[in-house]
């Protein structure tokens, strides 16, 4: 405060009004160009996804009397080995693949968060026993207790939503953790419990709130890695079942003909990258804006 | 200062010239002005003490006349002719060999500025060493030496410890030997003893002018505390909006300031409340004993009575148990052992066992409210949580009474939909002081609640608490470690020391004549508006021989 | 007593080391109790009669209750006795651990090979990154580590696998000869340059040292792409991270120059992040390679447990699964006990 | 034909004996008119169809799992079938590239009784790798391992109607079976029943000692075989080979790029998907056979819908096999028509009509079956053969033509034999194949057989079936044979859609004569039967 009069500024008129979206809009305008990139392909992925029934040029599994027909006009990327329009399985394995990232990353979040915020709240056994539990979980390869979780429950689309979920809320439930503890520590938690008010009030008013970037980064992340995670299951056989198109699927099936040059593997994989890419840089600089770190030079 | 060496210094010639001096800083994806058109020169062996509030941009000047700019600052105009080269047009190499040894920075918190990952000793040569000036050996020697002129306990083997396993007296110290390693021309202080306890901080002072004096080093005295520049420096410069207010030789400026800025800046410290006798007890504190997990007592045996509608302040200085026992009262930290009664009735030790009611009837406020404010409410949530919770008002009862109480802290309504951090260091805590007056509590206890904030606003904040305290029958328990504080507010003061209580009594008759030896050390260690204050504190000292016992 | 803090961290973590390994244990074994089928019906498969599979349950004791069967492998386990694989038979015994020595051996040569050229390659980029922050190396080493995590590992196992098959084939490719004569010489040749690594990594027993780092240059290209970035961009981000204190800005003032600046002030105080995340992704080298491991023919202990999975060899599964937690809990460990070796605060209490 | 040319004849006889140089060879062609590119081409070609001694072949397999061992109750896979059967042992028959039976450890075999009385007579002379000479007593006890009530043999069933083996003396074994068949002696080619020494009268598997051109030097499961010529192999010349290796290469990426860097010479299972890519390569030899196994989509015909002969048949018009075997099997695989009895087999006959994608009458029976829709669920995994999930995907297509709607489930892979195969209504399954029409009947069709998987009970066809087995008048045993398979046809709840072609690919620098069909990896022989052209 700069001001020295001893009248206070009872008369000063604020600036404009900031409502919530004001401030998302000036946040948006201080995003870098990268931000924007990784904004326009987000998007861009979000409406093919949704709208896929309508941009797709034929049915998911629509089957044409020639497989591995070359790019044209009526097959933009050719077709796959039963027959399949490529370009309308891509945009299908975005619905799919995303849909499902998606999801599972939502369901591990909203596990993770709950439970790594009331271990940090309430510390004690409550934060021992869940932190073991995660260290056992975490200590078990990932990959190949999916594998195992969904030969037991079938790899149904749920049952693989369940299972990565579980897995990956490990991480969220550490993160959750970790600044949530920071939180924890402030005056304006305790202001709140010395007013009597409830945990839940708490966690969601007090703590959720001010931990909510460094989560929404985090969401990014490990929608990424979910991705990569059901790419790496579908490799292993229980991933997004067939007929549905999925990327990763795309990729491993027709992984023999990188072998030979051909770039239809390219395309999901290429698309898959891509959307990591962009998911990362708007990650980056969430974290940025949220570090308060400046990169001058 | 002492009149000799003023007199010696001034046949110094100029060492440092600046000129012009522009700064910006980047916040909210702009370019604001910060430093704007400064000029300044100072000779060889020469103090100079630049004063502002926070904002004004003196520790800004202070980096600035290194030729350096804070990350997210940069120097758009202007010169620093240090010993007739201009640092700012001069290559980043050549301006990096004249920093550590030429011109040498001693920052405001030690803790935060020494890497913690190295020992001191290491620390205090790298200078030396890597400007070529001494070799390992010699300026390990040259550290020790500089360590005992300092007056740092064990200075043979103090360097082998890290940073945390100091205190942060001596890290400010061992910071000035830093400094020191390369005998510079130049040292920036920059608040070098704001963070420290008065008590610690006449020995650090005492420490750093000793060395100023013996090594003819020119320095800039960056403080906002202006009884502490007076001890310090020979010319005094008041800063204000990044620009000079005025400039001139410390005992003038003390007793004849020029610009009415100046005059405001003068009399803040000059605020005090007549106390008023008290007719009953509102909270009663008994025999309390307390403890953290762990073990450690921090307070044993403490036994405080809060008058109805006055104010107790509890003084004392970091690690007194002070705060603490506000954790007691609240209920935070549960008293081991001891009873509190509040308005005649016992009240539960533990938090969890007080009613809605009785927690609605006790507030507290903090130090830092950047802590106290959730970052993510607006000012009309904060205020109007309390008023639902414990009041359960809704809709235009709720609007209206949230409009009455931004009208008691003296705040437009317009500020209602900001977010903290859209808000001044003074607004912020006067929401906090709203949020705590929506309970509408009997008692409200305030820790440290003006020591984050400048010496204007504080006196703001305290006059609005007396006026509240006036109109609205509150009684408070004040927490500080500032006896300028306690002289604005108390009615009843309550030394603290060790977790024990030292002494207990009627404001005047603490603060005029104190019983216990602690009490006078303390009240002795607080600065006054006198050039010559800290001298003859010092030589008086010396005589009684209580400066190491201090220590 | 008062124990040194990396003596009690190291104890304690050891403490609780066992009791997770001891959850895992039954975690996995009731998940294969869970599975489907058992090794008798998975081995003898689609045309065994019920008779002929009950014989073999007999056999490996699989008609004997799940928890019976924990309890005396456990037994065993307590005593150091990983037992025996299911597909022993009589006077053909096949114990877990001689299964798994050559496989964990494997494992262990891809990780520290991978490791030893990930970790100082990730240091180094990071620090550098950080040095010279926002320049085009910066921005570029980004994006290309990003790009490398971003595709999926088995894809760029055969992405590296196809440049080396191109060596033969890329002149003779469609693709080659739509492209001018100067160019498809010059990928060619590029394309030549490289080493003719083998895509096949079957190493066995009997191969010989140098042999098995040439075999293994794939695989472990592979999963350097996959580790360096996570690794990289945590370096850069904890170096970063301690450029903005006050002790940097004192460094600086005391006219360190950049490289001192970063090497001696901020790494030291980044350590710790940097450590965990290096465990984490040595964790990843040998538990998580299962993916490579298939697509190069490496014979390590992922694609043994996921073989193990699908036949259902309890035991052989079990004891994988305890070298993949004992794995995890001891990087953590180490991870740990650099932290605090790293942290004067903790190494030197006051 | 001119003295040159004459020589030059001459000498390319001689190249495969080794007695003529590559140099001499080419100037001979020149002398006959030839350039030097063409003769050495012709050395090339004649040198690669000659047998050659020598050499060390890597052999790249499709499977291979850590739990492979060299139990012949096991083999469950074609790395374990080759390496330990094919290569390292023997049987007492086998059968040969045209299809026939032949004897291989025996020296001879002939019936009696009905054919219920099999007497095989031993090779003279023949020794185990450890140089024990092989006795009646051996076979006996081979036999004997994979029968009885404790066995944990894979082959059990193969030998359930033997009810008594003995040695007649140290050359020749007795087996009576329960009731006659004439096809015996082709179960005993079966890869599980490989002749092992018997110690203490049991069998002994575990010591690796067999009779085999090849003797195992170092196994790792999961991994590789190596084995090293038997220098006292029986069979003359043979093997070619001085080594082999059997690699382990599950996946079908790396066993493509595996042969295309040139790291193994052999890979079983080649990627259809880039086949005609790999063509181009003119070092890469493709091999194809259509095999014995087929791909079945049985319908259980004791529940609902299928229980009506109307809708199996109009179920068998809903399908198109061709865009199957086009586009699931790229081609490589032959259509079939629905009788499990492959071309190569003896007494094959291709019932009429040929069963194809015929929405008309498709409709016809299913308005027959008085259905005007018809709503079905087809229960599919991978792992009851690779493709057939999309498999499901094509027939959902087709059938929806007909006015039928298939539901294509998918169910887990893991334990689908156990828990989908004989289980769900209409589900996908594979067999790789019997060697005789009887013995495939009598697993897949007969009434009484736990396998049958259409559960279909036929009175005539149970009848034929066991006359057929005693018959040994060969006129009269096609006729029944060709009756049957009609009768499938037209019946039974199997839907048979193609059968497989065994894709190999290699390179040219091994050699080989005809590749036999009745299982991969030329009847799992190769080993032993093929031979490096080029070092």
């Amino acid at each position: 405060m700069t001001s020295a009069e001893p009248v206070i500024q009872t008369t000063r008129a604020p600036r404009v009004r900031r409502t919530r979206r004001s401030r998302i809009r000036i946040a948006l305008k201080k995003a870098p160009l990268s931000a924007w990139f990784g904004m326009g392909v987000i998007l861009c992925y979000a409406v093919v996804a949704l709208f896929a029934p309508l941009i797709a040029p034929y049915r998911e599994t629509q089957v044409f009397s020639e497989a591995f027909a070359p790019w044209s006009h009526e097959f933009a990327f050719g077709t796959d080995q039963l027959g399949r329009d490529m370009l309308t399985r891509l945009i299908y394995g975005a619905r799919n693949t995303i849909g499902i990232a998606f999801i599972t990353t939502i369901l591990s979040f909203a596990a993770g968060v709950t439970l790594g915020l009331l271990a940090a709240m309430y510390r004690g056994w409550l934060d021992q026993l869940l932190s073991r539990a995660v260290d056992v979980l975490m200590s078990i390869p990932s990959l190949i207790f999916a594998l195992m979780l969904l030969s037991i429950f079938g790899s149904s689309i749920t049952s693989l939503i369940l299972v990565i979920a579980l897995l990956d809320s490990t991480r969220v439930f550490r993160l959750a953790r970790a600044v949530g503890l920071n939180v924890v520590v402030m005056e304006y938690v305790e202001v709140a419990q010395l007013r009597g008010e409830g945990p839940a009030w708490i966690l969601r008013k007090e703590i959720l709130p001010n931990i909510l970037l460094p989560l929404i980064a985090e969401f990014g992340l490990r929608f990424c890695f979910v991705f990569l995670t059901i790419a790496a299951l579908s490799f292993l056989g229980v991933g997004i079942q067939p007929p549905s198109a999925d990327w990763g699927s795309m990729v491993r099936e027709n992984a023999t003909l990188i072998t030979y040059g051909d770039v239809t593997p390219l395309l999901p994989a290429g698309a898959i990258a891509l959307l990591t890419v962009a998911v990362n840089f708007v990650v980056d600089w969430f974290l940025h804006s949220t570090s308060g770190l400046r990169d001058e030079n | 200062m002492k009149t000799s060496s003023v007199i010696a210094r001034e046949r110094g010639t100029d060492l440092l010239t600046v000129r012009d001096l522009h700064v910006e800083g980047f916040s909210d994806e702009r370019w604001h002005p910060i430093v704007r058109g400064v000029d300044f020169s100072l000779k060889r062996g020469e103090v100079l003490g630049l004063i502002g509030e926070s904002g004004a941009g003196k520790s800004t000047i202070g980096l600035a006349a290194m030729g350096y700019a804070k990350p997210g600052c940069r120097i758009t105009r202007g010169s620093v002719l240090f010993d007739g080269v201009d640092l700012l047009s001069m290559s980043e190499a050549r301006r990096r060999r004249l920093r550590g040894s030429r011109i040498a920075y001693v920052a405001q918190s030690a803790a935060a500025w020494f890497n913690p990952a190295h020992r001191l000793l290491d620390q205090t040569v790298e200078t030396a060493v890597a400007h070529g000036i001494a070799s390992r050996g010699e300026a390990n020697r040259d550290a020790v030496e500089l360590y005992k002129r300092l007056q740092l306990p064990q200075p043979e083997t103090i360097g082998f410890r890290y940073p945390h396993q100091v205190s942060g007296g001596q890290l400010q110290r061992a910071m000035t030997a830093m400094a020191m390693a390369c005998r510079p021309d130049l040292i920036v202080f920059d608040e070098p003893t704001t963070a420290l306890d008065v008590t610690t901080q006449v020995e650090v002072l005492a420490s750093i002018r000793r060395v100023v004096e013996d090594f003819n080093t020119a320095a800039i005295y960056v403080t906002h505390d202006l009884a502490v520049v007076a001890q310090m420096a020979d010319r005094i410069m008041v800063l204000r909006h990044g620009q000079t207010v005025e400039e001139a030789g410390t005992r003038q400026m003390l007793t004849a300031p020029a610009q009415e800025y100046t005059r405001t800046l003068w009399a803040v410290r000059k605020l005090a409340k007549p106390e008023i006798e008290a007719r009953d007890h509102i909270l009663t504190i008994d025999n309390v004993t307390a403890a953290y997990a762990g073990g450690v007592k921090v307070l044993s045996d403490v036994s405080i009575r809060v008058p109805r509608g006055r104010t107790v302040a509890l003084v004392g200085e970091s690690g007194s148990g002070k705060s603490t026992l506000a954790r007691v009262v609240t209920g935070l930290l549960p008293a081991m052992s001891g009873s509190i009664s509040f308005d005649a009735q016992p009240l539960p030790l533990s938090l969890k066992q007080r009613s809605k009611d009785l927690l609605r009837r006790i507030q507290m406020i903090y130090q830092s409210p950047d802590s106290a404010l959730n970052p993510r409410q607006t000012v009309e949530e904060v205020i109007a949580r309390p008023l639902e919770f414990y009041l359960g008002l809704k809709g235009e009862q709720r609007d209206r009474r949230i409009g009455e109480l931004m009208h008691m802290i003296e705040m437009d309504e317009s500020f209602l939909d900001r977010l903290p951090g859209e808000l001044s260091g003074g607004q912020k805590q006067r929401i906090c002081i709203a949020r705590a007056l929506a309970a509408n509590p009997e008692l409200i206890i305030c820790d440290e609640v003006t020591s984050a904030l400048d010496q204007i606003v504080q006196e703001e904040i305290l006059k609005l608490l007396i006026r509240l305290q006036r109109e609205l029958g509150v009684s408070y328990i004040f927490i500080t470690h500032d006896i300028a504080t306690v002289r604005a507010i108390a009615d009843e003061v309550v030394v603290m020391h060790q977790g024990k209580v030292v002494e207990q009594g009627p404001k005047t008759e603490i603060l005029t004549s104190p019983h216990a030896a602690y009490t006078e050390l303390l009240l002795s260690s607080v600065p006054a508006m006198d050039p010559d204050w800290l001298t003859g504190l010092l030589a008086k000292r010396k005589r009684q021989g209580t400066l190491d016992a201090a220590g | 007593m008062r124990l040194n803090p990396v003596a009690k961290t190291v104890l304690q973590r050891l403490g609780l080391g066992l009791i997770t390994l001891f959850v895992v244990s039954i975690i996995i074994f009731s998940a294969i109790a869970m599975l489907p089928g058992d090794f008798a019906k998975a081995t003898l498969g689609q045309s065994a009669t019920p008779e002929t599979v009950a014989a073999l349950q007999h056999e490996i004791g699989l008609d004997r209750p799940p928890v019976e069967r924990y309890f005396s492998w456990i037994g065993k386990m307590a005593k150091g006795d990983f037992g025996s694989s299911f597909a022993s038979r009589t006077g053909y015994r096949r114990t877990v651990a001689e299964i798994i020595a050559p496989r964990l051996y494997n494992t262990m040569f891809l990780a520290v090979m991978t490791a030893l050229i990930a970790v100082p390659l990730a240091l180094g980029l990071g620090i550098v990154a950080a040095l010279y922050r926002n320049s085009w190396f910066d921005r570029v080493v980004n994006t290309v580590t990003l790009t490398t995590i971003s595709f999926p590992e088995f894809f760029v196992a055969y992405m590296l696998a196809f440049l080396i098959i191109s060596r033969d084939t890329f002149a003779g490719t469609e693709f080659a000869q739509s492209l001018p004569v100067w160019l498809a010489i010059s990928i060619n040749w590029t394309l030549n340059v490289v080493p003719k690594f083998p895509t096949l990594a079957n190493i066995n027993d009997q191969t010989p040292f140098w042999d098995h780092v040439w075999r293994a240059a794939l695989p472990s290209a592979t999963l350097t792409l996959v580790i360096v970035a996570h690794m990289m961009r945590m370096t850069r981000a904890a170096i970063l991270n301690m450029l903005s204190s006050p002790y940097i800005d004192m460094a600086r003032l005391k006219g360190m120059r950049p490289m001192v600046v970063v090497l001696r002030h901020a790494l030291p105080n980044a350590w710790a992040p940097i450590v965990t995340v290096v465990a984490f992704n040595l964790a990843y080298l040998i538990v998580g390679v299962v993916v490579v491991e298939v697509v190069f023919v490496y014979p390590g202990v992922g694609q043994l447990m996921v073989d193990a999975v699908r036949s259902r060899d309890v035991p052989v599964v079990q004891a994988c699964a305890l070298v993949f937690a004992a794995t995890y809990v001891l990087l953590n460990l180490i991870a740990d006990i650099i932290s605090i070796a790293t942290n004067p605060r903790l190494l030197h209490p006051r | 034909m001119s003295e040159s040319e004459y020589k030059f004849r001459v000498a390319q006889s001689l190249i495969g004996r080794g007695k003529v140089s590559r140099r001499d060879f080419i100037h001979l062609g020149l002398a006959a008119g030839l350039t030097v590119a063409a003769s050495d081409q012709i050395f090339v070609t004649v040198a690669r169809a000659q047998p050659q001694q020598g050499g060390f072949a890597k052999l790249g397999m499709a499977h291979g799992a850590t739990t492979d061992s060299i139990d012949p109750a096991g083999y469950p896979d074609t790395f374990t079938q080759t390496a330990f059967s094919g290569a390292m042992s023997n049987g007492l028959t086998e059968v040969d590239a045209k299809g026939g039976i032949q004897p291989d450890l025996a020296e001879s075999f002939e019936s009696s009784n009905g054919a219920k009385t099999w007497v095989f007579k031993l090779r003279k002379g023949v020794t185990f790798h450890n140089g024990k000479k092989v006795t009646a007593e051996d076979v006996v006890s081979s036999m004997r391992y994979h029968m009885g009530v404790d066995t944990k043999s894979a082959a059990k069933s193969l030998l359930e109607s033997v009810s008594d083996i003995k040695a007649d003396g140290p050359e020749t074994v007795v087996f009576t079976l329960n009731s006659g068949n004439a096809d015996f002696p082709y179960i005993m080619s079966d890869y599980h029943f490989v002749i092992m020494p018997s110690v203490d009268g049991k069998a002994d598997w575990a010591s690796g000692t067999r009779t085999g051109a090849f003797v195992l030097e170092n196994f790792q499961p999961g991994v590789s075989a190596k084995l090293k010529r038997n220098p006292n192999y029986f069979k003359n010349g043979k093997p070619y080979l001085d080594e082999v290796e059997f690699i382990a290469i599950t996946d079908l990426a790396a066993r493509m790029a595996a042969l295309s860097t040139g790291e193994v010479d052999y890979i079983g299972r080649a990627d259809l998907k880039t086949l005609g890519m790999l063509k181009r390569n003119p070092k890469i030899e493709i091999i194809e056979v259509t095999g014995y196994g087929h791909y079945t989509l049985p319908m259980n015909v004791t529940i609902a819908p299928f229980d009506n002969p109307d809708v199996r048949m109009a179920m068998k018009w809903a399908i198109d096999r061709q865009e199957i075997a086009d586009k699931i099997f790229l081609g490589h695989a032959t259509v079939a028509n629905d009788s499990p009895i492959a071309p190569a087999i003896k007494f094959y006959k291709n019932p009429e009509p040929q069963h194809r994608f015929d929405p008309e009458k498709a409709r016809h029976y299913l308005k027959k079956a008085g259905m005007e829709k018809l709503k079905v669920d087809l229960s599919v995994a991978d792992a009851a053969f690779a493709g057939a999930v999309d498999a499901g995907a094509l027939i959902r297509e087709t059938a929806a033509q007909c006015g039928i709607d298939v539901n294509v489930v998918r169910e887990a892979e893991d334990a689908y034999w156990d828990n989908v195969w004989l289980k769900k209504p209409w589900c996908a399954s594979y067999w790789s194949g019997r060697a005789t029409a009887d013995w495939m009947f009598t697993q897949a069709f007969a009434a009484e057989s736990s396998w049958n998987e259409s559960f279909w009970k036929n009175p005539r066809f149970n009848e034929l079936l066991v006359q057929a087995r005693a018959e040994t008048d060969e006129a009269k045993r096609a006729a029944m044979y060709g009756e049957m398979q009609q009768l499938a046809h037209d019946d039974s709840g199997s839907i048979v859609l193609v059968f497989n072609n065994f894709v190999s690919a290699q390179s040219k620098k091994l050699g080989h004569g005809d590749v036999a069909p009745n299982w991969e990896n030329d009847g799992l022989k190769m080993a032993e039967r093929w031979w490096m052209a080029e070092a």
